[in-house]
């Protein structure tokens, strides 16, 4: 089982999140301008200010070649997580429901907060299956632009579709989010995006090691189901 | 012959502007008064070879149209004040 | 070209007095044309002559074991083991950011990490210094929210952590706010790279931005001139930050590095490609030929004194032998860098401009870099105090201890930070073992380490300089910062390695502000010896004045350390019920100069306490050695506020009480001066009560209580002081955050 | 009554504007040939009681003068294309 995770011109949370994905199995860096993925098992957009954030944040991000072959792969159920800016390129280019707008705050936040997770029967929260529904894993987020939005028709879907992977831990929205979302998931649950950053809860040295088990549980999703 | 045109990009009605909320909260604070309905979009100006394109420029880039509402304008006829 | 006619003489309209005009003709053999005049101008303004300081640096202790490039280079640089070098600079950024906070602070940070890559060290970590006005300004508010916007614009969107700084508000900056950013980079030994330009007929390679009009007469006219009423005038030159630029113009030098295709590497800064270029060839003893109208442009329609002078920012400059020039280009465009050659190395000794193929400036390289003229200082003490007492602004009794803690805790120098360190990010590139407010000093982890496999060593950095203690006695308030910031390294177990530093001071020409940079620099030399502590590099901003008059004497010290095992950085927060506490150290509290002081509305003292360098290097040895060992569980220094609030402090990071008693205390204002007072050497030590007697076995100790509960309950012999740690917390948390809202 | 009124704010001739340069190299990438010349601002749209207030509004908040100008257009007025 292999990741593969993109750098964008710009991107500057990739080197991190190769290592996080290194702490349970392989992964390699896929160059935003080529669009061979390499064969890769599941691939990671990670966080970082991909184009400057210029424009909107994944608005330029989502046009380069290499998410041309992301997008298809995706399309075929390819594994796909994207972690901030990663969110926001795949909201941007429409693998995910909503969008990512100016935190509440107008500030960027940098910040430890607790997420509750919401299902744990999925590709990218299976590793919490024995907390279960409602297992907080605390990650930290750091971002200006991390407002979750949708309007209230496609709110009623994602939330009836059981799309919401991740909240907020009550009263600890950081940024306005819409019904306290952190991270959300396509219809067919092969994409997942979120605004706090798992690759930097890793180690017991650098803070919380809650964040392994998102990268733990793709691992395990893909070796049981895809791989095999 | 290139044209100059402006796109204005503005925060879709009902969707939370706290920028806009920020102007409107801090002009008061100045001594102006009587300022309502305060928005803070994005305006951008570019020259083009073919206009006709413009619609399709915003719709793929330029305007994200979940959250943002949009309006092309030739940048010399605009009237100034 | 000839100059125009000017009622008053175009040197001195760029700065440059007559005899110094006197002196460039003499070095020519001609009168200088508007291209040299400009070039001039710039390479012998302060900023890049440090013409008032040079004399005086050379007072300070350059060499030591761990030294691997010093003074003289873009950063210096020391050794942390394993082959690794950790380079660092402090620099300033203040006259831009007071023209235009978010772009001035912004491009600062852009500047410093600059000078961190161009001797191929990848960028680690940011930390600032910041210094404004009251909170209570409309002025001060809002270079604060803009300066530090513009700071985590830059350092987030690059991916370098900002992981600490400082802040103090005091109304002697008022008109001039402070804004210092350091950086620190990490680097195999055999990567570092040095500036100077070598081998006669290689290429010298321009790449980054395109180059516009920005800052032309900025380092000349902004950095030199106090700002007084014409400064509208000077605002079109502002410089604006591009962080994703440099993200890619980053990466581009270092692969340039890692694929081993630079002779030299400089960035550019102040002054632009006329400093960058002339101390490039400087550097290296030879000369440079510029084609000017081969930079590429951002306007079209620039003359070559324009393009000489520009500080557009994100540019570099590299030498390269002919045969590489191929490479260089493709690895640039592979980061969509552009770069493009615009000169020759040559071995003329002149630094001639070319334009149309024809000669525009032509001057001996020497004159421009090193043969402008160093003066001396002429320092006198002052014989009336320089800056009026702020007005009182403590509504506590003097000697109402139980008042004044929540009131000191909520006051703008001791107030929680976070409002504006959650504004930076501090944990990307994953290596922040100590967080803002975690621990006395940040704490970044190194790369696995070959010769000490399960540990994992670690830097920790810091940075400070109290501007009221150095304005009370320039001379001990150097002192404290120095050993300030080494008090703060060993309190997470880290032993100084090097030291930067920006020094922040008025005017120099006048007596006062000389003695003040006199006094300063000895202090500074001082402490380094004692300790060991070599100065790796720096920067100097003077001219810090307006119309009320001159900022404090500023001087702000980086330091960075190491310490074996990341697992044992010490924490400042309490962490165990029941664990003593103990103040230990050669501390002697006392209030003129202290924050209590400042807010009671009292004038500043004329010199601080004595301090005994012997007997403070060996509390700072004691404490690092303690914290390595893991035999306290926690360990914070005195700093402002003194021994309270240092507790309160601890009490609130770790989130357990503590139960204290001090005896034998006449009086209320002597209990107020335990409290309260201030001073070096002094720390906060908790653990096991037997660590604790065995550390108080080496250094005055006392052991004043222990950890637990839920308030602060201090026991003396007129009563018991309570403080509930939740009403503390809200003082504490409250004190900025409620100052400083959103400013659009 | 209230006139509703939009500043276009823009960087200043000269200044560094990495966002339009963002979109510049960005268009041709996709597909649009013929743009030249992009420039990204602010758009602030406002209801104001006195549209005489207007330019020191500008001044004092809405603008940062020393790296952009604006311009104050009449919203109903301004052609829709
Ligand atoms: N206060 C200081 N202490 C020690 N070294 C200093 C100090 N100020 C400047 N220097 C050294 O002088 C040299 C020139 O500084 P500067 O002009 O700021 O460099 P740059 O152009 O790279 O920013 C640098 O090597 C710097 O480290
Ligand atoms: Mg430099």
């Amino acid at each position: 089982m292999r990741f593969g995770v993109v750098r964008f011109p710009g991107s500057c949370d990739e080197v991190d999140a190769q290592l996080a994905c290194e702490r349970v199995t392989d992964a390699t860096i896929l160059w935003h301008g080529d669009r061979d993925l390499q064969g890769v098992d599941a691939v990671v957009i990670p966080g970082g200010f991909s184009y400057g954030d210029y424009l909107r944040p994944g608005a330029i991000a989502r046009f380069s070649p290499v998410m041309e072959s992301v997008i298809a792969f995706a399309r075929e159920g390819g594994i796909v997580f994207g972690i901030c800016n990663g969110f926001q390129v795949l909201c941007e280019a429409g693998l995910l429901p909503g969008a990512l707008l100016t935190n509440a705050s107008l500030r960027f936040v940098c910040r430890q907060v607790d997420v509750v997770v919401e299902d744990t029967a999925t590709a990218f929260t299976n590793a919490c299956r024995e907390g279960g529904r409602g297992t907080r894993l605390s990650i930290p987020v750091k971002h200006t632009t991390g407002r979750w939005y949708a309007p209230p028709e496609l709110l009623d879907q994602v939330e009836s579709g059981g799309q919401v992977l991740l909240r907020y831990a009550p009263g600890q929205n950081p940024n306005g989010s819409l019904a306290d979302v952190a991270g959300v998931r396509n219809e067919a649950g092969n994409v997942f995006g979120l605004m706090p950053h798992p690759e930097h809860a890793v180690d017991p040295l650098t803070g919380s090691v809650d964040g392994l088990t998102l990268f733990a549980s793709i691992r395990d999703h893909v070796t049981a189901h895809v791989a095999a | 012959m290139m044209t100059r045109v402006r796109v204005l990009v503005r925060p879709k009605a009902g969707i939370l502007d706290p920028q806009g909320q920020a102007v409107e909260r801090a002009l008061p604070a100045l001594g102006f008064a009587g300022v309502a309905n305060v928005h803070v979009g994005r305006l951008i100006e570019l020259d083009v070879d073919d206009p006709a394109q413009l619609p399709e420029m915003c719709r793929k880039l330029l305007v994200n149209p979940l959250i943002e509402d949009y309006e092309i304008v030739d940048a010399d006829v605009a009237p100034a004040r | 070209m000839s100059l125009p006619e000017a009622a008053v003489p175009p040197h001195r309209a760029l700065g440059l007095t007559d005899a110094e005009y006197d002196l460039i003709v003499e070095k020519l053999g001609r009168t200088p044309n508007a291209v040299e005049l400009s070039m001039f101008s710039l390479m012998w303004s302060e900023h890049c002559a440090y013409k008032h300081s040079k004399r005086l640096l050379g007072q300070l202790p350059t060499e030591g074991p761990h030294l691997l490039l010093g003074p003289g280079e873009n950063a210096g640089a020391v050794d942390v083991g394993d082959g690794l070098a950790i380079a660092f600079k402090v620099e300033s950024h203040n006259h831009p950011s007071a023209v235009e906070p978010f772009q001035g602070a912004a491009t600062g940070v852009g500047g410093i990490l600059r000078d961190v890559f161009a001797v191929g060290a990848r960028p680690i970590a940011v930390l600032d210094s910041l210094r404004f006005g009251e909170p209570d300004s409309e002025r001060s508010r809002y270079l604060l929210e803009h300066a530090v916007a513009g700071i985590g614009h830059y350092g987030n969107s690059i991916g370098v952590p900002t992981v600490g700084g400082e802040i103090y508000f005091e109304p002697a900056y008022e008109q001039n706010c402070l804004v210092n950013a350091m950086a620190l980079g990490i680097a195999d030994h055999d990567r570092l790279i040095r500036a100077a330009a070598a081998g006669p007929g290689n290429v010298l390679i321009l790449f980054g931005a395109r180059t516009g009009r920005d800052g032309i007469g900025g380092a000349s006219v902004l950095a030199s001139a106090e700002l007084g009423e014409g400064d509208a005038d000077k605002r079109p030159t502002v410089q604006i930050g591009d962080p994703f630029a440099e993200k890619k113009l980053l990466e581009c030098s270092l692969e340039l590095l890692d694929r081993e295709l630079l002779v030299s590497l400089q960035d550019l800064g102040a002054a632009g490609l006329t400093s960058s270029s002339s101390e490039m060839a400087s550097k290296g003893g030879l000369g440079l030929d510029i084609h000017c109208d081969r930079v590429p442009l951002r306007e079209a329609d620039m003359e070559p004194f324009e393009i000489m002078v520009s500080e557009s920012q994100e540019r570099m400059l590299c030498v390269v032998e002919p045969d590489r020039v191929d490479e260089v280009i493709a690895v640039c465009e592979k980061w969509e860098t552009t770069a493009t050659a615009i000169g020759e190395v040559t071995d003329s000794g002149r630094l001639r401009v070319l334009s149309g193929g024809a000669v525009v400036g032509d001057m001996p390289v020497l004159a421009l870099v090193d043969e402008c003229p160093l003066y001396d200082l002429e320092p006198a003490k002052p014989t009336a105090p320089l800056y009026p007492p702020a007005p009182r602004t403590l509504r506590a009794r003097d000697d109402d201890a139980a008042a004044i803690l929540p009131e000191l805790l909520a006051s703008s120098n001791i107030a929680s930070r976070l409002p504006v360190f959650e504004q930076y990010d501090c944990v990307v590139q994953s290596r922040t073992v100590r967080r803002p407010d975690e621990a006395d000093a940040a704490v970044l982890l190194l790369p696995a380490t070959r010769s000490a496999p399960g540990a994992r060593g670690a830097i920790a950095v810091s940075i400070d300089g109290s501007g009221r203690r150095v304005a009370a006695d320039p001379y001990r308030g150097t002192m404290e910062a120095v050993y300030e910031c080494a008090a703060n390294l060993a309190c997470t177990g880290a032993e100084p390695l090097g030291l930067t530093n920006c020094l922040n001071f008025g005017n120099p020409e006048k007596p006062h502000i000389a003695w003040q940079l006199t006094e300063s620099v000895r202090g500074m030399a001082e402490a380094c010896r004692a300790l060991d502590v070599p100065v790796v590099g720096g920067n100097v901003s003077l001219y810090n004045e307006g119309p009320d008059g001159p900022i404090y004497p500023t001087p702000v010290v980086g330091m960075v350390g190491r310490l074996p095992d990341a697992a044992r950085a010490g924490r400042l927060g309490f962490a165990r019920e029941g664990d003593a506490i103990a103040l230990v150290g050669p501390f002697q509290p006392s209030l003129p100069g202290s924050e209590l002081a400042k807010l009671r509305g009292e004038p500043l003292p004329d010199g601080l306490p004595e301090l005994d360098a012997t007997a403070l290097r060996t509390a700072l040895t004691a404490v690092r050695t303690a914290v390595r060992e893991g035999r306290v569980r926690s360990a914070h220094d005195l700093a402002e506020g003194g021994f309270a609030v240092a507790l309160a402090e601890s009490c609130l990071a770790g989130g357990h009480g503590a139960r204290v008693a001090f005896h034998g205390v006449e009086t209320d204002a002597r209990l107020v001066e335990l409290l309260f007072g201030e001073g070096a050497g002094g720390f906060l030590v908790s653990g096991s009560r037997e660590a604790l007697l065995e550390l108080g076995e080496t250094l005055p100790s006392t052991i004043v209580g222990e950890v637990g509960g839920e308030t602060i309950e201090l026991a003396h012999d007129g009563g018991t002081i309570s403080w509930p740690l939740e009403e503390l917390r809200a003082a504490r948390d409250g004190g900025l955050a409620e100052r400083i809202a959103i400013v659009v």
